[in-house]
């Protein structure tokens, strides 16, 4: 990925996270980390956590304690992924074809099939936008999208960032709606790389890029700071020298 | 299917993340005065307090006494001592559940019984594994635990909140009834430490019952013997004893701040303090004497 | 409490121990503090969590810990008091009178509502035998001493230690059966200080105090040990100096 | 009512006693070999193992497959990397319940992916809450847990020993339907640590999913870098960090017992050895070539 793609796709996250007081953001995760990072130093009441890291460890209560920490409402933002992203919001980390008989195994669902439930915003970030990924129906639901209306889901979609969009996740239609377009795609280019339907926003524009003095943030104080937990993202993308992931 | 959609689980990594480490970036927090401390604590708020052995804060209890807002609804995590007895004494509790309530060794607390036999407090009799299980729930977002045990006794049928329901996993045919106890979630929880750091951190050691109510409060609010420079959690030998500032609103210092009662390894107990008061409060108009030294500081840590 | 007598005591609640892998002994409970380690000189299968000490704590899990331990199985036996009980093992711990407006206050309940009924051998100790503490039905029930079939209780009362004899408690039958009463009492003397009926074993006898070689190891080791969480009961009872409690 | 039936509540103090201390007076425990220590894990064992951040017994692991008994049905508490998948690859594990199984940041684990997708592996997909919540119902001796979430996901679907109940809190005429967990008990639990002491009291640090997977599991056994001398338990300052000897059962030493996987701050993951293996268990036959050099010893720790 380069420089500019990454700082794109910071600026989309950043926005998202926008009157979060609490942040949970996990490791290999440095581009909702970058962001998360930005939206905190704009902020002094928005407080973040950082998986991943020995480092100031925040959490002394052992693995249950960020589900836990979770489900008391104290966790206003997280991010998922997906082997797959269907177009309800179901995601799949379990595996391809039929379970149990699946052909192609991934790592497993996690914690998904609890913090979609319950952290009001969950971020779907997943880079590669392709019809095999953003399918029409996801092979295995790690985690609905969704819930019928009798179970307790205070939690679930806020919006999908991909390498080519941002969509946002109506949760009454059930749908995503494509809110922007990255440069150099379009809604047209968007629909050919996606293997769901969705909405389109009347005013679907190009993303925007961060303000100036963001950018800058980003770049200085920021670069240093997501060093700490991810230095050779950090050296590729800011140290000077663009490189591809 | 190449690398990328092998890997394309990446921001699912952070649910149990890598060297399962979580960096904090965390809110400075100021400390505050005990009068500020104190401040969520109002008429009506469900209190969360410790037993006298786990850190108990006397400091914020005489700043309650003499603030003087009272209606409190006590909960004992999961028994108290003399801290329920003063607030219950001053009249400044309504309510209270708890297991027990008693002066350490000297055995029953006589304000507490006084305004219970007088009716002037509500009393909810439970039992500790409960008091543990109802917090446990609010710290796991489930609107309530199962236990053992309870079943027959007078503790659960005076209990109309809690509810007897059979086992769902009990084999066909079979009966096994188990009480479910509703979640309980206080409003504020408070107790005296020894330190905490710049970052709200503050050090409980082996008291995770503290945990479990800073869990399962809405507020947190502590004080302690001292705040200290640098990160309670970067010593990984020291780390485990220490509940993150997520969970605490707000501290004060406060010197001696558990006295009469002991903290930790710094002190222990003032035996004779508490043995006064025991003869003290036998009677209303010796309790009135006691408190109002204490109020003064008359009676306060040698 | 005179030396004898403690020694008397400390012999009944040892031998009730026999056979038991982990020994749970509160504070304030220095008879069944040194039974127990008297037990464990004797056995070194058996292990004693004493509480009421800072030192050598061996918990780490918080206030919870005893009682998810005993409810795991992993305490054979533990001693509970009553500041009433009654003939079908029931105790009182809360008050006297009609709950909720008693008349007179205990302390509470503590954990008594679960731990009876889920450690196997609960030993009864209470010193003083009077009427008004062996009553026939105790103002309010902490814990009862049997519970319905269908409720899963593998714990409950064993025996009752008192100043003047050792009951049995039958289970089946709900009642204690009278098994040995110390020097200086007979079945009558028991019957008339006791407010409950109970069934009187066909050998009873006068309680055997500890023989000569548990009593060397008592008066030495043990002394010793149990100094460490009871210094003046140690001291009193034997420092040499025998001393009323 | 004299002091004396006031006080007659003594053998009850005990419950949360005065100074909340609990003295043992523990069995010594003398350590073990490896191939001792592994003896109860046996054919059907179920044997929970810890996730690769927090402490794996790879020393335990080369022990048992040295061993070859079969049979093996693991869970992972609630996430395995190495572990699971040299045991896996090995032959020795018919049935795996995980939330995700992961050889770290290189993502997916070959041996474990061949023997789902093959069909040799029984897999029983849960997500990590449910797994802590089901460890937590046996430590507290109840028969299930109940948890938010899950309904409707495939994971709740595909496991019919999970039950949907109502909520018996919910207010009357309204729906909320809820999952109960049914209680794990697993039969050895199986972690490295630091360091443990000659009465069987092991340093854990932060890492409280061994604390509970302890609690729960009929037997524990551990694998340490070091037995010290003196009780872990003396220094408050350090004791948050323990796990009891009452929860463990055997202890043997191994240095380096980790290795590739990191353990603690004493030593960080081989990053470069799990790339080798990685990229080697690509293949069937390239897994077996570094398993023999992992067994035989020409694959260790620098």
């Amino acid at each position: 990925m380069d420089r500019a793609r990454a700082e794109l796709l910071i600026a989309c996250v950043n926005r998202l996270l926008e009157g979060c007081r609490t942040i949970a953001v996990g490791n290999s995760s440095p581009i909702p980390g970058s962001a998360a990072l930005l939206r905190r130093a704009k902020d002094p009441d928005t407080r973040m956590l950082m998986l991943g890291s020995r480092k100031h460890n925040a959490f002394t209560d052992g693995g249950r304690e960020l589900f836990d920490c979770a489900a008391q409402g104290r966790i206003d933002a997280f991010f998922l992924g997906g082997g797959q992203i269907d177009g309800h919001g179901n995601i799949n980390l379990v595996g391809l074809g039929p379970y149990p008989r699946i052909t192609h195994r991934f790592p497993g669902s996690f914690g998904s099939a609890f913090l979609y439930y319950v952290v009001p915003r969950v971020i779907l970030f997943r880079e590669e936008h392709t019809p095999r990924v953003m399918v029409p129906q996801v092979d295995f639901v790690s985690a609905p999208g969704t819930s019928a209306p009798e179970v307790h889901r205070p939690g679930g979609p806020h919006a999908l960032v991909t390498g080519r969009c941002v969509f946002a996740f109506d949760k009454a239609k059930r749908r995503f709606r494509l809110e922007s377009v990255h440069p150099g795609e379009s809604v047209d280019s968007v629909r050919a790389n996606t293997g769901f339907e969705f909405d389109v926003a009347a005013n679907v524009g190009e993303t925007q890029p961060l303000a100036p003095d963001d950018l800058a943030l980003l770049r200085g104080r920021i670069a240093g700071e997501i060093a700490e937990t991810y230095p050779r993202f950090a050296r590729a993308l800011f140290g000077g020298q663009a490189a591809a992931e | 299917m190449d690398a990328r959609i092998k890997s394309g689980h990446d921001s699912l990594l952070v649910l149990m993340g890598g060297r399962g480490g979580t960096s904090a970036y965390d809110l400075a927090m100021k400390p505050v005065s005990l009068d500020d401390l104190i401040a969520p604590i109002q008429h009506g708020t469900l209190l969360a307090i410790p037993p006298d052995y786990s850190g108990v804060s006397m400091a914020a209890t005489r700043a309650l006494i003499r603030r003087g807002v009272g209606g409190l609804r006590l909960v004992a995590v999961p028994t108290s001592g003399l801290q329920a007895e003063l607030l219950i004494g001053a009249g400044l509790a309504d309510e209270l559940e708890a297991a027990a309530v008693l002066l350490g060794e000297l055995g029953p607390a006589p304000r507490f019984a006084a305004a219970v036999t007088s009716g002037r407090l509500r009393m909810k009799d439970t039992t500790c594994p409960a008091l543990h299980a109802a917090l446990q729930a609010t710290e796991k977002g489930v609107p309530f635990m199962p236990l053992r045990g309870l079943i027959g006794s007078d503790v659960q049928k005076n209990r109309p909140d809690w509810k007897i329901a059979e086992n769902p996993f009990a084999p066909e045919g079979t009966r096994d009834p188990i009480v479910f106890l509703p979640a309980m979630q206080p409003d504020v929880a408070l107790f005296h430490a020894t330190k905490a750091d710049r970052d709200g951190n503050v050090w409980i050691g082996r008291r995770r019952e503290l945990v479990t109510a800073a869990h399962a409060a809405k507020q947190t609010i502590v004080t302690v013997e001292e705040i200290v420079d640098g990160s309670l959690l970067a010593d990984e030998a020291t780390a485990a004893g220490v509940l993150p500032s997520i969970y605490v609103s707000a501290v004060a210092e406060a010197k001696q701040g558990a006295w009469p009662l002991g903290l930790q390894d710094l002190y222990t107990v003032d035996d004779a303090e508490i043995a006064r008061y025991a003869e003290a409060a036998r009677t209303e108009a010796g309790f009135r004497d006691w408190l109002a030294q204490f109020m003064d500081g008359r009676r306060a840590a040698a």
